[in-house]
């Protein structure tokens, strides 16, 4: 696509989010929708990050704020339960993790080369809170 | 369901009325449309369709003529039939959109009434707002009567709306001249008309709800001028093949024969004019009057000034010895737009002709018979000299000492 | 009409397919974004979009890519309301000639639009939309700045902010003006529905959106976008800010019915000084040095009559 | 080549008249221009329309013209304006005055040695119609005038063209043709 000539495109600079019809896309799911090469759910800002949100799901408590405030729909949740995260997508902005409310948080930061396994393993003890 | 209207054959309108005939049997699906003279009676009549019941699409009177080319280009793209008309402020008020709807290829009809520009304000016809419009890649048809304007209309949507292209286009009337001027028109009737147009078939129409489609995108240096290359291909390669094709049908459907450049007694002329508007017809009744008297004098009429009919020009000019351009928009600068054009055009020609301009007519000055004898006898004496005899650029029918240039 | 989606508490809501996508370029922390999702997740329906000229836009239609999961357009810095309403338009004339392609569906109208492409350049044409009775939605991402260009004023700047054209100096605390109240002037021309929202109130804004695509005729939303760039905060600050504004009452959450009749939609249990807001961004910091300590008391009493004005309103039902 | 100019005041009904006269003429197969001079004219200021009719195809476009007749449908324009103004010497005058054709030469110097008719329009139009519109009484003298139509024809023609005006306007408008061919001097 990036190398296409002038004469290699359609007419009027337009782009289709979906290769063929698509019915019902409010109720279809990410990975059942028949996305199109220009869609930008096929592109990657992996390499915007410095930092990345890693997921700790034995804090998890499934209030999905996270999903409903994550800026760059990065978080999947499904079926009321949040999965983890689109790392395509993501642009490690940290909203995620300072709207968790548990203690310890479900979601921290961790430098980008950080494996996850260790930044689980190496997850805080719950904190106590001053009363 | 839009009632039919009964026409006589032969309706007496001005070209107002004509193009909003048109409008009218068309069916356009959304007009968006903001008053200014001389265009506002197209604008009047469309509301008055509606009001009877003639058409029954919406019409949307917007704010300004910003809004209602804005209006255009959404109800475009959203995928119907969409037209609205025009002039002078209100139609510069509107460039920035018109290269939107071209860059997006939406087939809007735009009727440009023409008119002068402020300031000094004045509401008469000149063709600086035609000329402020020949970058923003719509193409342009030029009506010298009522009838053009109304037959013109036809054309225009059916080659903005040809898939191929899909170009928005502007029809182009005199102002007042043509605008008010109430001449014979013939008509056709409501269904024949329609189908020579035929049904709007949409194309990447944002209502099709099952194919989400994005329009008016964002390309910087890596893709845009890969979009205007495509868009300056179009307009160069298949908008005349289509404009030819839709005249021939045309001329088969009335008898009515237009064509790309209209040449009239130019086939052993000496020397001819170029013009475009009610001076073409002006002109062409000059010439005849001169042929009389044995002059070889011809009129060359621009039908469609955008794309510029390079080919179709160098083929009209054949032989011609002396070219007078006649500009009716102040140059502001440098010679008029046809002067320029016509010399890019034979410049690289074997024939050595000499080309002089003419700017006349500004905010609807009268271009008299007699002015273009005056021209006619200098433009003879340049095909008679092989070289101007005239300064290269002259201002008639101004007040005041003779101006000119070069 | 079809049916509304019922969205009883977040948990529920997370089940929604997002019809905005990731990779579009908007910045870290970006409030647009969460208010874009929540708006479109507050139905099921179909959508057609437009979007003025403004950062949502730069962002998200970059050849060869598109965030959008529904049908959308963008013609220039001015004219996004009237672009979905040519569409909007069109879809009438089609419906009624018998010509849509899915006939049974009806698709929502909305525009997006910064505060610059709503308050400047494009009022006149929100305006005339609204005038017309276009069955659309405006929703004003009002982060108080044109941040696209680099963070200049607009008039929906708030008094003593320092922007790019109307910056803090030795001699000046920044932007002179108060903030436009478009809230008042779009109710004026009679709107069905006008409300004011924040991304951080996510319920109140979905009940909003909702009732705005319930009503027949055009429906203006304010939406706070808390800008990370140009307010000078950090980008996981995003909803912590919008907290402190919405607790501060700088924005209150309210709405306005056919023109007249003022709801209050959030009270804040504590409500906090509005100092804790302004002090939380780079933009005011230049008001806490001594010299500025009226301008700091001037944004108090403006906020506290505001806040006294609308209960007024709303006692009053009026 | 017929030419007609028209003087009247803007909201007389000039461009109107004009129009109506094009459309009866166009029915008869001939080929007909009907325009005017506009500028910024508002209800009351001084203008002009003009007419022309040919068996060929109208190409001039000038707003020049030597007309062949002058129609004054406002009384005051007579002295206001020069109606005179690019005649030549077989133009003729149909002018709106209470006055006598005698009268109204000496009243206007100008006039002298044309073939001036005149017809008191203003009249004819409040006494028939209601209102001061006097383009149609005029053109009932230009037919009495100029012989061009049979009265009746042209009557039946302007009821077609007024056809979207109240069907009593129109009768009224029939009156006032009527009695202006028939008062016509």
């Amino acid at each position: 696509m990036i190398d296409n000539g002038w004469d290699e495109f359609e007419i009027g600079a337009m782009l289709r989010s979906f290769d063929g019809a698509v019915k019902d896309i409010a109720t279809t799911l990410q990975e059942d929708r028949p996305y199109s090469k220009n869609n930008s759910f096929t592109a990657s800002v992996a390499d915007w990050r410095i930092e990345k949100p890693v997921f700790n799901k034995d804090y998890c408590i499934d209030c999905q704020f996270c999903w409903i405030y994550c800026p760059d729909i990065s978080i999947i949740s499904r079926d009321k339960k949040m999965v983890g995260i689109d790392y395509d997508h993501c642009k490690g902005c940290a909203i995620c993790v300072e709207v968790c409310p548990t203690n310890p948080k479900s979601l921290l930061m961790f430098e980008e080369k950080m494996d996850e396994d260790e930044a689980l393993a190496g997850w805080p003890e719950k904190e106590n809170k001053e009363k | 369901m839009a009632e039919k209207m009964e026409l006589r054959d032969i309706e007496v309108w001005d070209g107002n009325m004509a193009a909003s005939q048109a409008m009218r049997q068309v069916q356009i699906d959304v007009v968006a449309a903001y008053p200014i003279t001389p265009s506002t009676p197209i604008v009047e009549n469309y509301g008055s369709f509606l009001a009877n019941g003639y058409v029954d699409g919406e019409f949307v009177m917007v704010e300004s003529e910003h809004a209602a080319m804005s209006g255009c280009i959404g109800a475009s793209a959203a995928g119907g039939r969409v037209a609205t008309a025009t002039s002078s402020q209100g139609f510069a008020l509107m460039v920035e959109t018109l290269y939107q709807a071209s860059g997006m290829r939406l087939p809007v009809i735009l009727n440009v009434v023409n008119r002068a520009l402020a300031a000094p304000l004045n509401v008469n016809g000149d063709h600086s707002d035609m000329y402020l419009g020949r970058d923003s890649g719509w193409i342009q048809f030029d009506a010298y009567n009522p009838q053009n304007a109304y037959d013109l209309n036809f054309i225009a949507f059916r080659v903005a709306e040809d898939h191929e292209v899909r170009l928005p286009a502007m029809v182009h009337q005199d102002g007042f001249l043509t605008s008010h001027t109430a001449q014979g028109v013939h008509t056709l009737d409501d269904d024949t008309a329609y189908s020579f147009v035929g049904d709007f078939k949409p194309m990447n129409d944002m209502l099709d709800l099952d194919h989400p489609v994005t329009h008016g995108v964002q390309t910087e240096e890596d893709w845009h001028f890969e979009h205007k290359a495509r868009q300056h291909h179009d307009l160069m390669t298949k908008v005349f093949p289509r404009i030819q094709a839709a005249f021939d049908a045309f001329e088969k459907l009335t008898g009515r024969k237009y064509n790309i450049v209209e040449t009239y007694n130019t086939d052993d002329a000496d020397a001819v004019v170029v013009c475009m508007g009610t001076a073409v017809e002006t002109a062409v009744e000059v010439s005849n009057e001169l042929r009389e008297e044995g002059k070889k004098v011809g009129v060359i009429g621009i039908r469609v000034i955008r794309p510029w009919p390079y080919d179709q020009l160098l083929d009209a000019l054949k032989g011609i010895k002396a070219i007078g351009a006649l500009d009716r928009s102040s140059p502001n600068g440098t010679f008029g737009m046809l002067y320029n054009e016509l010399a890019g055009t034979v410049v690289n020609g074997d024939e050595k002709k000499v080309l002089t301009n003419y700017v006349y007519g500004l905010g609807g000055r009268d271009l008299l018979k007699s002015q273009l004898r005056e021209i006619y006898a200098e433009l003879l004496a340049n095909a008679e000299a092989g070289k101007p005899t005239t300064p290269l650029q002259q201002l008639i029918g101004v007040r005041g000492p003779k101006i000119s240039f070069h | 009409m079809s049916e509304m989606k019922k969205i009883k508490n977040l948990k529920e809501f997370s089940t929604s397919a997002d019809r905005f996508e990731g990779a579009n370029l908007l910045c870290p922390g970006c409030a647009h974004s969460i208010i874009v999702r929540e708006i479109l997740n507050a139905t099921n329906d179909d959508l057609i979009l437009s979007a003025s000229t403004g950062c949502l836009e730069v962002c998200t239609a970059v050849y060869p890519y598109t965030s959008w999961d529904a049908s959308w357009i963008h013609i220039g810095f001015e004219n996004g309301s009237t672009a979905v309403a040519g569409a909007e338009a069109m879809y009438k004339a089609l419906k009624r000639k018998g010509r849509l392609k899915q006939p049974d569906r009806e698709p929502k109208f909305v525009s997006f639009a910064g505060d610059g492409a709503s308050y400047d350049i494009g009022f006149q044409w929100i305006s005339g939309c609204f005038e017309r009775g276009h069955n659309i939605m405006h929703v004003v991402l009002d982060n108080e700045v044109y941040a696209n260009t680099g963070g200049q004023r607009s008039s929906s700047t708030p008094i003593g902010s320092s922007t790019t054209t109307a910056p803090a100096g030795r001699v000046s605390y920044g932007e002179k003006q108060n903030k436009k109240d478009m809230l008042a002037i779009m109710a004026a021309h009679g709107a069905p529905y006008v409300a004011q929202v924040a991304p951080n109130k996510w319920k109140d804004m979905i009940k909003k959106i909702q009732h705005g695509f319930a009503v027949e005729g055009p429906v203006f939303i304010n939406a706070m976008s808390a800008c990370t760039t140009e307010w000078k905060f950090l980008p996981e600050d995003t909803i912590a800010i919008s907290d402190l504004a919405t607790d501060s009452l700088v924005f209150p959450l309210y709405e306005i019915i056919d023109g007249t009749k003022l709801n209050i939609t959030y009270r804040p249990k504590n409500v906090i000084p509005v100092k804790d807001y302004l002090g939380a961004q780079g933009r005011f910091k230049h008001l806490f040095k001594p010299e500025n300590k009226h301008v700091l008391d001037e944004w108090q009493k403006r906020v506290d009559e505001k806040w006294e004005y609308l209960q007024r309103r709303e006692e009053a039902g009026v | 080549m017929l030419e007609i100019r028209w003087h009247s005041r803007a909201g007389q009904g000039a461009v109107t008249g004009a129009k109506g006269l094009a459309d009866v003429v166009s029915t008869t197969g001939k080929h007909v221009q009907a325009f005017a001079f506009y500028g910024l004219a508002k209800r009351g200021a001084a203008m002009t329309a003009y007419n022309r009719v040919d068996d060929q195809e109208i190409l001039n476009h000038e707003k020049y013209m030597n007309p062949d007749y002058v129609f004054v449908i406002d009384p005051a324009l007579v002295y206001t304006t020069d109606v005179t103004i690019n005649d030549k010497p077989e133009t003729v005058y149909i002018i709106t005055t209470h006055m006598s054709t005698e009268e109204l030469i000496e009243s206007q110097p100008k006039l002298q040695g044309k073939n001036v008719h005149t017809v008191d329009c203003i009249k004819i139009a409040q006494e028939t119609i209601g209102r001061a519109i006097p383009n149609t009484p005029m053109l009932g003298a230009f037919m009495k005038v100029s012989g061009m139509y049979d009265i009746e024809f042209f009557k039946e023609s302007m009821k077609r063209i007024l056809a979207k005006l109240p069907p009593k306007i129109v009768d009224a408008n029939m009156l006032a043709i009527q009695r202006a061919y028939d008062e016509v001097k």
